[in-house]
């Protein structure tokens, strides 16, 4: 297959910098990020793609197929969780299973915007409403993940489900809510308002984002010594998971007729696990589950594949369906 | 009096805050990060999920307000670890 | 009046992001800016805003003209927070009133920032003087403040003032310092210095007024339910007393002859009220005051009112004036 | 030996320091960033003026210098608020 | 059972934490940025070389285990500086 | 001499914004660029100095001369602790003559940059290769300080070296780490990488110094109070040494043909020493050396000194000598 698309998106400074801080963890360097530093690169990169997102939805304006667009984005936030839980079941508890779906129906922002400078690496780009998309597609699977459990699950009083708490968690986590004020905030100001934060949010974008792939890379190998723990079947799972959960995209977006750029990064949308919003409201609403799998699974197995092989690998196929 | 040490997942630090308002502390002290290391592995603090992070909570209360928090932070703790240490204090009165 | 103006002045992504800030704590999302990330900004935004004053008065030199401003500037400072002294005693004891009254005396360099992006947003600018105006009005009223204190307040010894502590925090404190020494250094290396800093301090400028904004947002949100607290007599005092200040700021540009975008920055400064320097300095010096009076009141009434309405309604009379 | 706590709004920590050094201790630690609730109401941390912040401070002293430490830090905390504990602990000597 | 706190500069908190684990502690709390003072002088944190900071620990254990991390962290502390203190508490069981 | 070349050194933002930190500790103002601001612009001038220079050697190709310059570095990174250390015997024990003679064998990175920016001013340049340099002389005395503690400190059992560590920390610390992996990046990503990063990396650099340089004004600045501790003896040393370290290497870059630019910095790189890698690595394998010696030294004496008369008194005798 395209082995030199692997080679062209490897050879980018982003990943490049992802897989030096890996090594500095592997190497025992005592190379860190320290705290809030994290915090500011992924406030300024949601922020960015948001501005951008939005500016570029005013110049688009909202047509129908962008709503095509939403729907099917939200659809397959509901369907991901839903089959991975039973595929999960197998083998896992309830808790866990529970856990783990949600983390994959759910988005990983920092995959989409990776994505999205390879494919602008190539010349190709995006509708700005794929911004809007991801963020419905943020939450849902945590609801879902939560019926599940009060379906299927019988605890104790003491431990039901706090609804309001996890609604919150759910819609109105600090990345949805910025992702959709600064969109709006883009929509709004329009190309003025770009003009005023490009210097900033659209021209720093790149540096930034290897900047923080750095920290991505060595909170991802922190998390390696876990994987052991994983055990096989889980590894496999977040490899695999993935590359379904982006097929059944690519199948939709053919079928439904998305444009070559969206269809991509639509792919990406569904193989992408959540590691920072799910976890979080997992950790609230099913103590039960273990982090160390679900955090593990999303920072140290499926998000470095997705990076490094997944976006070559999703963009292959889609050259070929679109041409 | 009785000085009343909780260190717990950062996450649940408002459940320990709301345990002591009920059982109607007259005070706390917070400090937020903290690391750790217990039966439920290594807490080494996870820069970007917030999740493997403990936060360190004391108050100086009454031997029975000291009790009533131990009984409703037990459960708590069985449920998502964390330690609570109680210890005899003098509270300088101001 | 000019409700386009005002508008005009909403549709920024700056003041967009404070309210984009402001909602995620009435929303009660867990958002926030962290530690040291603000200190980074505003940091950042004084030495920005001095580089690029001391650069521009290389240009312009130092006229006579720039003394007017400069004298006029003090006076105000020394001026505004005697009478609002004494309307404050209406109500207030002497800590309060002369915690507030000083709270006022001073300035916002913040509200000055985000009043010159919207001049500079309609094509007008102002002179770099108006910058060393600044910093002289951001100490004087915490001196004249603790001087009504002494005059007006019997403490036991034991609380009695200590002078050389507060002419420290009065003109020794960062803010005051930082603008000094880069308006100095933006004065000394002239074109070719600021040719080398432009790109971070020029540039970005727009930007990162924009990312601060939204940590303003947050803190002036977490203020806001202390609101009830301050009363009605202060929340008018908050939002009345500002446009007042501006309305003498207006008239004595007027008389003394000044440059229309002069004018509108004086006006801004004597508007505005300090949160950071002059609660810093009350702490210390007024423990019986209550911060949580005028903290808030700086920071949850004026700076917003400001950014919102002072700001296009100052210019809306002004361009009556200076036609 | 005793163990003398004393957590104080932030900005009054020098002054906390300043006693401990009159009092003649051999040594102290500070965690600057703390939490808290009191009487005074939250001190949740304001990132932009730190005005509402605490400081907290330990050290570890014979029963005498405890002694002048609190009777000067009391009016202290009576004007500017806080909290200030003594206990019994075991110092190492080395 | 005991609480025993040790304060020591950033730079040796690992061999610190060496001790508690071979010493056999159920687990410990660590506090990694602490200001202080002592026999050494002002710890007041170097922001570029981290040469000046100390670290917190602390960890409730038995008697026996306690006496074990004592002598083991004498030497240490003798050698680069620290504190440590012994206290009685209450552990509470969940 | 070229005292013209000293007041244009100084008359830059950079070398001004670090007086403005030193004055405020000076002056007692409570000015701090709190952490870890401190470790964002270290790390944002390590990769921006790896990225650049990997680029250029991408460019310029690995010559012979190139090797010749790499091995002279690390010929004076063996040298320099050695004559060091028997000098400091003189007057010291064992132990801190270690110390120091580690931290002048290694360099300072913030040095090396200002001095990049200064030749820059000057229109002049460097070869890229000169960074691999730097990165080769960070590490070298470390381990020639603890070999010389080997031969002539006799310690009990339980202090002995633990060499893995001491390898660690003088191979693996994270500055070297940092330098090393992104000048490889900015060699495999050549020009379209570099395209990439310079936005970030390369545009803003100077305005990144100028600020990083203010927080090393006040850090030095803190130390300042130590120099009376440092004694006449070692503040002489922290002098001189250096500018016989940059004569050495003049002689030597002359003698083996360094280019104009090259020569320059391989004369600072002697010049400098370490106040970040050294030290670390003392405090853990040399715990008798005091600290509060060659920290001060490093940073309060020998790096305000190279920055404000080293720099362009070595240019001014290089400039002589290459006409
Ligand atoms: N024996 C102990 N001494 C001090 N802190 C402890 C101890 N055991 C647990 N902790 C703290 O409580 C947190 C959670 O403990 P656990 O639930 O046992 O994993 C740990 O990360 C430690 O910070
Ligand atoms: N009972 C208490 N236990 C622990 N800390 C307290 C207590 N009361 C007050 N404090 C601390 O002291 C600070 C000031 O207290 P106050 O002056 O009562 O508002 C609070 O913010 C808390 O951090
Ligand atoms: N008496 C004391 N009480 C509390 N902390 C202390 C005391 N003595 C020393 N320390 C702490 O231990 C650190 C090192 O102490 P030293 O080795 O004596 O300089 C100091 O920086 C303090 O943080
Ligand atoms: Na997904
Ligand atoms: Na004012
Ligand atoms: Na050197």
């Amino acid at each position: 297959m395209g082995f030199d698309l692997i080679l062209q998106n490897i050879l980018n400074p982003p990943v490049l910098m992802f897989l030096l801080g890996l090594g500095a963890v592997l190497l025992k360097t005592e190379l860190e990020v320290p705290q809030p530093l994290p915090k500011l690169f992924s406030l300024y990169l949601l922020i960015a793609i948001g501005l951008h997102g939005g500016y570029e939805l005013s110049k688009s304006g909202i047509a129908l197929e962008v709503l095509k667009v939403l729907i099917l984005a939200v659809f397959m936030a509901v369907l991901v969780p839903i089959y991975a839980f039973f595929i999960l079941r197998l083998k896992l508890d309830i808790y866990n299973a529970v856990a783990i779906s949600a983390t994959y129906g759910s988005i990983s922002a920092v995959t989409f915007i990776t994505a999205g400078s390879f494919l602008n690496n190539l010349g190709e780009s995006y509708g700005g409403y794929m911004v809007a998309a991801m963020t419905l597609m943020e939450s849902p699977a945590i609801v879902i993940g939560l019926i599940l459990l009060t379906l299927f699950a019988k605890r104790e009083n003491n431990s039901r489900v706090n609804w309001g708490e996890v609604l919150r968690e759910a819609f109105l986590n600090p990345s949805v809510y910025v992702l959709m004020g600064t969109l709006l905030i883009g929509f709004l100001t329009g190309e003025k308002g770009w003009k005023a934060m490009e210097p900033l949010f659209g021209v720093l974008f790149k540096g930034m984002l290897a900047f923080f792939l750095l920290d991505m890379g060595i909170v991802a190998g922190r998390r390696i010594g876990d994987i052991k723990k994983v055990g096989t079947f889980l590894l496999a799972f977040g490899v695999l998971l993935p590359v379904f959960n982006a097929l059944v995209g690519i199948f939709l977006a053919k079928t439904f007729g998305f444009a070559k750029g969206d269809a991509f990064m639509f792919s990406i949308l569904c193989a992408s696990a959540s590691y920072i919003a799910v976890p979080a409201a997992m950790r609230l609403s099913v103590p039960e589950a273990n982090p160390s799998l679900y955090v593990t699974m999303a920072l140290a197995i499926t998000f470095p594949f997705n990076i490094a092989v997944g976006i070559p690998l999703y963009y292959f196929v889609i050259n070929h369906l679109w041409g | 009096m009785k000085k009343v040490e909780v260190v717990i997942d950062s996450i649940y630090l408002s459940r320990v805050l709301d345990v002591l308002e009920k059982a109607g502390v007259s005070g706390y002290t917070v400090i937020k990060d903290a690391l750790g290391k217990g039966e439920r592995g290594i807490m080494a603090g996870d820069e970007l999920t917030d999740v493997f992070k403990n936060s360190y909570v004391f108050t100086v209360c009454s031997e029975e307000v000291a009790y009533k928090i131990t009984e409703e932070v037990r459960p708590l703790l069985k449920k998502v670890g964390g330690a609570c240490l109680v210890s005899d204090v003098l509270w300088l009165m101001h």
